[in-house]
């Protein structure tokens, strides 16, 4: 009987601290793609609704103590946080994406200026609210951009691709402090 | 001169710097040009063709004669204007196209020469002997062009991008700019105030203006802290604004540490993406010349150039100044000259009628018809009513009037329009969409109408933005109106440059003229003009109205070429800032990728994801040695392969079968649960876009896999013919690839070594798939190979991935097996007759694949009316097969076969060889070929040619399988 | 006028008074044999081989502006003959021939510099396929070479060979490629058909093609009607528009491509190097700027100009293959409107009108093609037949499959 | 360059994958004759002036879209999912 250690996507990294701003993974966490099929929606509140959530509209988050579910694509969202409850199969596509996405956990003011290198979007928190949730290249890679609370996302990459994200706003990171040391 | 009293620089902070070689002394704030200028060097450069002594014209990013080599400690930077760079301790500055030195500059032979290198004299000659071109000719052109030198080695600076949004981008803070900025931003947008210096002010600190009845530089300092103090605005300055592309998406960029020693971490430059619902433009306007002959040495300048050192920069360039104009504007510079004590020999003015100026003589009605002095200016002629007046000068300030900037309004092919009152070309409104010129930029001029066209140009802007303007006081500023009368060129002895870039003259323009290079483009692209490093900024209108003269056209029939992105140049390193080394891509890494470097296997890139390409054990020297060890492991015992990289798509839904029978080209819906097909996809084109295995997991669900080449392609294929044909089905799908490590386990003992983890013994069909429950995790189980024996893929929740193929090698290694690469595993396919993407290569159809019949005749697909083309099918198509040759001489893939006895030519070849392998099992070298009409010619010896690496063999025809034709090892 | 060094420095002597005009302006006649629609690289080849190798004396060449105003004024100047597919591979052999002795038959230096130019491949599977591309190549009886990594280090020092992304694993060389200086193409044709008496008419635009019976009669243009027997339609970028009048829709889709050069530089870039992964190729100016491209901006475009995510994924690439150009600063960019197939090659043959010839669907091939598609354009149009290196560019091969792909990516006109 | 995908929003042109004009949407019938798939897959109006196009979200939401846009100018005039089309039945 083989001893199967699970390993997070960037491993034994600690996490990383540049001048106010702080760089970590997250934990994995359970993680569920719903994708409802066509006319369905009703089926799905239903099943939400105990849960006190909602299917969020587009780049919204719906959430509710530990569970969020954000929304991905049409008709799709990402139930995170907690597991998946049980759905009709005629309702929704349900699966499991745990595995499939590193977790970045990126924080500190002017955060959003650090990745503002790499996403082409405002992110500034006047434009990108609390309870924001986005699909969104950081630089070449596909990414879902969360913004749970103030001065704080929580990023998603692809699993393999972590240590480019993490190496990437890395980078960015230094050069913001090197700029904010510049005129001492 | 330093003027005691005058400028913006800090005199509190001495720098010392470098000018080839020797030692000067600055101030933090001064450019290299106001450094050099206050230490009385006027001799910054030698010009492109002609190699003529020449110094700085401009105190701006328009500069075309001082371009020098800042040295740094580890690369060099070429053409880099001295009037831009600011100085700092240790700044090392050199001159360039010069040799041996800037004062002794061999090439300035071709000065002497100059008849005979008029314009386009090039097209003319060098044509024979025709073999002289690429060896004598053209090395001596190339090396006696160019200017600046790059180092050759890699740019190690650091660089960076970045994005921005706001309400309003306002470009320029001149009077124009911060009028604009200051209304906007007190009424609430998001401002971005964006200029190219290092100061906000614009020609307010370099004309030293009274605004609002106080000094110039105090009014910019009580905007510019207001604006800092507004939370909606951000200041951006050493930014220029270099281009305008759609959608209101601006290029920027900042000098983040040229100014500074280097220093860890702070980039050089930033490339902005700044995306502007509005825009303003409030970039000024750039003084131009007058082509009067021999118009370009050392100490000839803009007028406005001397208040900028002036006002800015406490520096005054020469102790004895003239002025030439043809407009009021260049009076200012005599009235602060002499203000400083500086002497104004005398000002001569085009104009019969004029002004005169008290204290200082007016020659109206005059033109400098000639100048001397060799390495700087000593003397000008100046004709006035049909006489030579002999003026002594070391400094000629020349104004021809001013040109808005107005680039930006072009970059989207907007064509300005001429105005004959300011003899100057003005941005024709609306030219890209959200962006307002203002100000200077449109041809207002006095000081008060640029902060009053600021101020309304804001307004404008709120109004589409819906923001309700604040109430802002529009402060006092002169209101002189602008006065000119046009004058381009000087008739006279001698010749008068237009583009001092290039060394265009009135006469190149002239002689393309002559020759019919009539239209503006033609001229341009025959003499040059304004193709030098800036662009023509200070000489375009000037050489259009001399080619109007020549032409007997008037200006606006003449037209102008247009001016395209970027505004000044940027740095390849800018814009490509992050593409450096590993970051062109983003690298993909298995959860086996540390246990297989353990091993110390090479690792290659496949799909962006890094894969181990063998698994080299002691004693073996080459990769040959290890990989045929490993396929021999494979075939006898059992091998371990990460398969991961293959695309996994989760299809679910009661139209799930359905939508897959529409994009494959065979059958799905009657696969039972708990099997696996090959697949083929076409493109609606009817080539082979794809394959792979797809297995039913349930009534309404399937795993589909894919190439790892073709994961991304598929992925968008499936959406669009979803999204397209039937959005409305009961079918949703997603990428599961990296939810899933699955591992190859093949060979004859896969089974035993997969039973010595599981609880219960495995037992599946060939092509059949099943859950599996390993060491308490849920995972799946498929029987499929692409080795040709007995073959499974084990997949398991990514997480666990590293920790299971550490434990399948550790098993394998115990009966005799272990892990292998790509290189195996491209052996073994090959052994099987299996295809990749070497064979499916985008030119090749089912028919040449031999798959035919795998479009199946029930039912429609994607590719399926595509294929039934002619051209599609037929004899004449080169068809898959497999090639062998036994002996040490291996075949090798990209060679072209033969027909035996043939001659090599291109219409002889039958075909070509897509993949080869050396068989350790057969002993012999195998290969997959297309080869025309080749499933009728299995058995023919071929002959294989590749003039790359010199093969020539005879090869024969044969199966593509060559391992196990009727898979009895595959079922076993 | 016979252009010569001698009559460079006679010229000089005299203040370079005596040059003449390098063309006529003729106003057009009413009736020509054979009017060429646009006046770019392709449109004077083909008049001035009609002219000179089918003896057609009156032939007009009819210019919406001036002349070279098109592709062949905005592109990156490289010749080469490195295709490997049938249809191609002849085509682009026999033009390269055509370069070889240019400047000789037309009396002008168009600049034509045999620097060579090196594809590199970055896999074992790009290195067979440019093992295919090259024997391809050599057995059309071009030259073709390959490059080891040594071998390029030795001639391409600056590359950055310690990139581990898509490392450099060798090079596919053909010295006999190179580049020209692309504006004097178009005047050295202008000048040597002008010579032979073609009419060059710029500032003429054709709004209409007039037919009669299924026959080509002649054109309206905004310099009135001028009728001919034999019309070729020769204006890549705009072919879908001119077809148009004549009832045709093409199998084009017109997309913009940027272009781009830096700033003048003393030489430090010998040859024409291609990035097999990044879609960057890059030459030297002899004025000493670096001339590069990359791909099209990938969106159908009648512009002539970019925007910036493939501006800088070319600049990247560039920073990814050769970081030492990162100091060299960008002076200019443009771009060009592309005829785009779907095989990515292109077409020149009769139409359903008689008469009425089609020479289009360049994609951004065109530069190199210049005389040979003039060449074969004049001989479809004189005799009637297609010629032997151009018999493929069908216009019909589309509906029939018989594709010429080089690029593999299908009925994609933005993919090739 | 800038579209306005329907469920993201203003988007930078680099999130998306560009396919071509919206002709590929009109998928003959299987049974089609020859010239109506060369139609379909080769031939083009390629207007200079407005089109519509297609283009996919590749970088955000995975949806295609079908822009109308002016190619001399680049205007963007509509912006729709294609998936919201009204579905020709096959």
């Amino acid at each position: 009987m083989p001893e199967l250690i699970a390993k997070s996507p960037l491993g034994t990294r600690s996490p990383l601290t540049i001048g106010l701003l702080r760089l970590s993974e997250a934990p994995i966490m359970p993680m569920t793609s719903i994708a409802v099929f066509p006319g369905h929606d009703k089926a799905i509140a239903k099943v939400l609704k105990p849960m006190g959530l909602a299917f969020p509209a587009p780049n919204m988050i719906s959430q509710k103590g530990e569970a969020f579910l954000a929304w991905t694509g049409r008709d799709q969202a990402f139930l995170l946080g907690v597991a998946a409850p049980m759905i009709p199969a005629s309702a929704a596509a349900v699966t499991d994406q745990s595995d499939a996405w590193a977790g970045l956990i990126f924080e500190g003011p002017g955060a959003h200026d650090a990745l503002m290198r790499w996403v082409p979007i405002d992110l500034r928190p006047e434009r990108f609210a609390i309870g924001s949730a986005i699909r969104a290249p950081i630089y070449h890679m596909q990414a879902i951009i969360l913004r749970l609370t103030a001065n704080r996302f929580d990023l998603l990459v692809f699993r393999s691709m972590a240590r480019t994200a993490w190496h990437e706003i890395e980078l960015a990171m230094m050069t913001i402090e090197a700029r904010s040391q510049r005129s001492k | 001169m330093r003027i005691g009293g005058k400028g913006l620089i800090d005199r509190t902070k001495p720098v010392k710097f470098l000018f080839d070689g020797r030692a000067y002394g600055g101030y933090r704030g001064d450019t290299l040009a106001s450094a050099l200028l206050a230490n009385d060097v006027r001799l910054m450069g030698r010009s492109f063709k002609y190699h003529r002594p020449r110094g700085v014209l401009t105190a701006g990013s328009e500069e075309p004669n001082a371009l020098v080599e800042i040295i740094g400690t580890k690369n060099q930077t070429p053409n880099v204007r001295a009037t831009v760079q600011e100085v700092f301790e240790g700044l090392n500055a050199r001159s360039q196209n010069r040799w041996p030195s800037l004062r002794f500059d061999a090439l300035g032979i071709n000065d002497a020469v100059s008849p005979f290198l008029s314009a386009g004299f090039y097209y003319k000659t060098f044509m024979w002997p025709r073999a002289f071109w690429e060896r004598i000719y053209e090395p001596l052109i190339r090396r006696a062009a160019g200017l600046g030198s790059l180092s050759g080695r890699h740019d190690e600076g650091l660089y960076e991008k970045a994005y921005a949004f706001c309400d309003l981008l306002v470009i320029g803070s001149g009077p124009t700019g911060l009028m604009a900025a200051l209304t906007a931003a007190r009424s609430g947008a998001d401002v971005i105030l964006a200029d190219e210096e290092a100061r906000l002010g614009g020609r307010v600190l370099a004309d030293d203006i009274m605004v609002g009845g106080k000094p110039g530089s105090d009014w910019v300092a009580e905007v510019k802290a207001e604006l800092t103090a507004l939370p909606n605005v951000r200041i951006m300055t050493r930014t220029t604004v270099t281009g305008a592309y759609d959608h209101g998406t601006y290029g920027a960029l900042e000098r983040v540490g040229l100014h500074l020693r280097a220093r860890a971490n702070l980039p050089r430059e930033c490339f902005w993406r700044i995306v502007a619902k509005r825009a303003i433009l409030a970039s000024g306007a750039l003084e131009r010349g007058i082509a009067f002959p021999m118009n370009d040495r050392p100490g000839i300048m803009m007028a406005g150039a001397l208040r900028s050192y002036l006002n800015i920069y406490g520096v005054a360039p020469a102790k004895r100044v003239t002025i030439f104009a043809n407009n009021d504007s260049a009076r200012a510079s005599a009235r602060a000259m002499i203000k400083a004590g500086v002497t104004v020999a005398a000002i001569i003015d085009s104009r019969a009628d004029a002004p005169m100026e008290d204290g200082t003589i007016v020659h109206a009605g005059a033109q400098v018809t000639t100048t001397r002095g060799r390495l700087a200016l000593r003397e000008i002629t100046v004709r006035k009513g049909g006489e030579d007046i002999l003026i002594e000068t070391d400094c000629l300030g020349v104004s021809g009037g001013w040109n808005p900037t107005l680039h930006l309004t072009c970059h989207m092919n907007g064509r300005p329009s001429w105005c004959e009152e300011r003899a100057a070309f003005v941005p024709q409104p609306g030219a890209v969409p959200g962006l307002f010129a203002a100000g200077a930029a449109n041809g207002t001029f006095s000081t008060h109408g640029c902060l009053a066209a600021g101020h309304a140009a804001a307004l404008a802007a709120l109004s589409d933005l819906e923001l309700r303007p604040a109430s802002v006081m529009l402060p006092e500023a002169e209101d002189a109106p602008y006065r000119i009368a046009a004058l381009w060129a000087v008739a006279g002895k001698g010749r008068a440059w237009l583009d001092l870039g290039n060394d265009v003259t009135t006469k190149d323009v002239a002689l393309s003229a002559q020759e019919n290079f009539s239209s503006v483009e033609h001229m341009k692209r025959y003499t040059t003009q304004g193709m030098a490093p800036d662009q023509g900024k200070s000489s375009n209108v000037a050489a259009l109205a001399v080619l109007a003269d020549a032409t007997g056209r008037s200006i606006p029939e003449t037209g102008t070429t247009t001016y395209r992105p970027p505004f000044v140049p940027v740095s390849i390193a800018a814009l490509g800032a992050g593409g450096r080394g590993t970051g062109f891509a983003p690298q993909r890494f298995l959860t086996s990728d540390q246990a297989s470097r353990d091993r110390g296997a090479p690792m290659i890139e496949a799909g962006l994801w890094y894969r181990p390409s063998y698994f080299p054990k002691p004693g073996e020297a080459t990769w040959r040695e290890s990989c045929d060890r490993e396929v021999m492991m494979v075939r006898e015992t059992v091998g371990v392969a990460d398969v991961s990289t293959l695309g996994k798509i989760d299809i679910q839904g009661a139209d799930a079968a359905r939508f897959l029978d529409f994009v494959y080209s065979n059958m799905f819906s009657t696969l039972p649960v708990g099997r696996v097909r090959y697949g083929l996809m076409l493109r609606e084109d009817g080539f082979v876009l794809d394959d792979g295995t797809t297995a039913r997991l349930g009534e309404q669900r399937y795993l589909m896999t894919t190439t790892t080449a073709a994961a991304g392609l598929v992925m968008r294929h499936l959406d669009f013919v979803h999204q397209a044909f039937c959005a409305d089905w009961q079918v949703r799908f997603i990428s599961v690839t990296e939810a899933w490590a699955q591992f190859a386990v093949a060979g004859p003992q896969a089974r035993v070594l997969l039973n010595s983890m599981l609880d219960e013994p495995v037992d599946l069909p060939f092509m059949g798939c099943a859950p599996l429950r390993i060491g308490g995790v849920e995972g799946r189980i498929f029987r499929i190979s692409f080795s040709g024996e007995e073959g499974y893929e084990v997949a398991v929740p990514t997480r666990y991935g590293e920790a299971l193929f550490r434990d399948l090698v550790a098993r394998a290694e115990t009966i005799g097996g272990g892990p292998y690469g790509m290189e195996a595993l491209n052996v073994l396919r090959i052994e099987k007759g299996f295809i990749t993407h070497a064979e499916i290569h985008g030119r090749v159809t089912a028919f040449d694949i031999g798959m035919n019949k795998m479009i199946s005749a029930k039912k429609d697909c994607i590719g399926k009316a595509g294929a039934l083309r002619p051209g599609l099918v037929g004899p004449e198509r080169e068809q898959m097969v497999g090639l062998r040759v036994s002996g040490d001489k291996g075949l090798v893939a990209g060679a072209h076969l033969f027909t035996h006895g043939d001659a090599i030519s291109r219409v002889a070849s039958q075909g070509y060889v897509t993949s080869v392998c050396w068989s350790p099992m057969l002993n012999q070298w195998l290969g997959l070929g297309f080869l025309k009409n080749g499933r009728a010619r299995h058995g023919e010896k071929v002959r294989l040619v590749d003039h790359m690496r010199d093969v020539d063999l005879i090869c024969e025809v044969c199966d593509p399988v060559f391992h196990d034709p009727n898979g009895e090892k595959l079922r076993a | 006028m016979r252009y010569s060094g001698l009559k460079v420095i006679t010229e000089g002597l005299f203040g370079n008074k005596g040059w003449k005009p390098a063309w006529r302006n003729p106003e057009p006649k009413a009736t020509y044999d054979a009017i060429i629609i646009g006046g770019g690289g392709h449109g004077l080849s083909t008049a001035y081989y009609l002219a000179k190798n089918y003896g057609l004396g009156n032939i007009a060449v009819l210019e919406k502006g001036y002349l070279g105003s098109g592709n062949i004024g905005r592109n990156t100047t490289i010749v080469r003959a490195n295709y490997f597919i049938p249809g191609n591979s002849e085509f682009y052999s026999h033009s390269l021939k055509l370069w070889e002795s240019l400047e000789g038959k037309l009396n002008y230096n168009v600049m034509h510099s045999q620097r060579g130019q090196v594809v590199l491949f970055h896999s074992d599977g790009q290195r067979d396929l440019a093992a295919r591309r090259g024997n391809a190549i050599v057995n059309q009886g071009d030259d073709a070479e390959f490059m080891s990594r040594e071998d390029l280090r030795e001639e391409f020092p600056y590359l950055d060979y310690e990139q581990t992304r898509f490392p450099i694993y060798g090079g596919l060389m053909q010295r006999r490629a190179g580049t020209a200086r692309h504006d004097a193409v178009a005047w050295g044709y202008a000048r040597a058909a002008d010579q032979l008496g073609v009419d060059l008419i710029q500032n003429c635009e054709v709004t209409g093609i007039d037919t009669e019976g299924g026959k080509v009669v002649g054109v309206q243009t905004t310099r009135g009607v001028i009728k001919a027997a034999k019309v070729g339609i020769v204006v890549a970028g705009r072919s879908s528009q001119v077809a148009a009048m004549a009832g045709m829709k093409l199998p084009i889709e017109s997309h913009v491509m940027q272009a781009f050069v830096t700033e003048g530089l003393k030489p430090i870039i010998d040859s024409v190097i291609s990035f097999g992964m990044g879609h960057f190729y890059i030459s030297q100016s002899d004025k000493g700027g670096l001339v590069f491209g990359g791909d099209l901006d990938f969106y159908a475009s009648y512009a002539a100009r970019g925007n910036l995510p493939m501006l800088e994924h070319v600049m990247e690439a560039g920073m990814t293959l050769m970081p030492m150009i990162g100091r060299a600063k960008i002076l200019r960019t443009w771009g060009g409107i592309m005829d785009m197939t779907p095989d990515g090659s292109p077409i020149i043959d009769k139409t359903h009108i008689d008469g009425l010839f089609l020479d289009a669907g360049w994609n951004y091939g065109g530069f190199k093609a210049v005389p040979a598609s003039g060449w074969c354009m004049a001989h479809l149009m004189a005799t009637g037949q297609r010629h032997e290196v151009a018999a493929r560019f069908r216009l019909d091969r589309f509906r029939l499959g018989q594709i010429i792909d080089e690029e593999g990516t299908g009925s994609q006109h933005n993919l090739h | 360059m800038r579209l306005s995908c329907p469920l993201c929003g203003p988007r930078d042109r680099r999130e998306f994958y560009y396919y071509g004009s919206d002709d590929y949407l009109n998928r003959p019938a299987p049974d089609a004759q020859p010239e109506a798939w060369d139609d379909y897959l080769h031939l083009r109006d390629n207007p200079a002036g407005e089109l519509k196009d297609l283009w996919y979200h590749e970088l955000g939401c995975g949806q295609w879209l079908r822009v109308t846009r002016n190619t001399v100018t680049h205007e963007v005039l509509q912006t729709e999912l294609v998936a919201d089309r009204k579905v020709i039945r096959r």
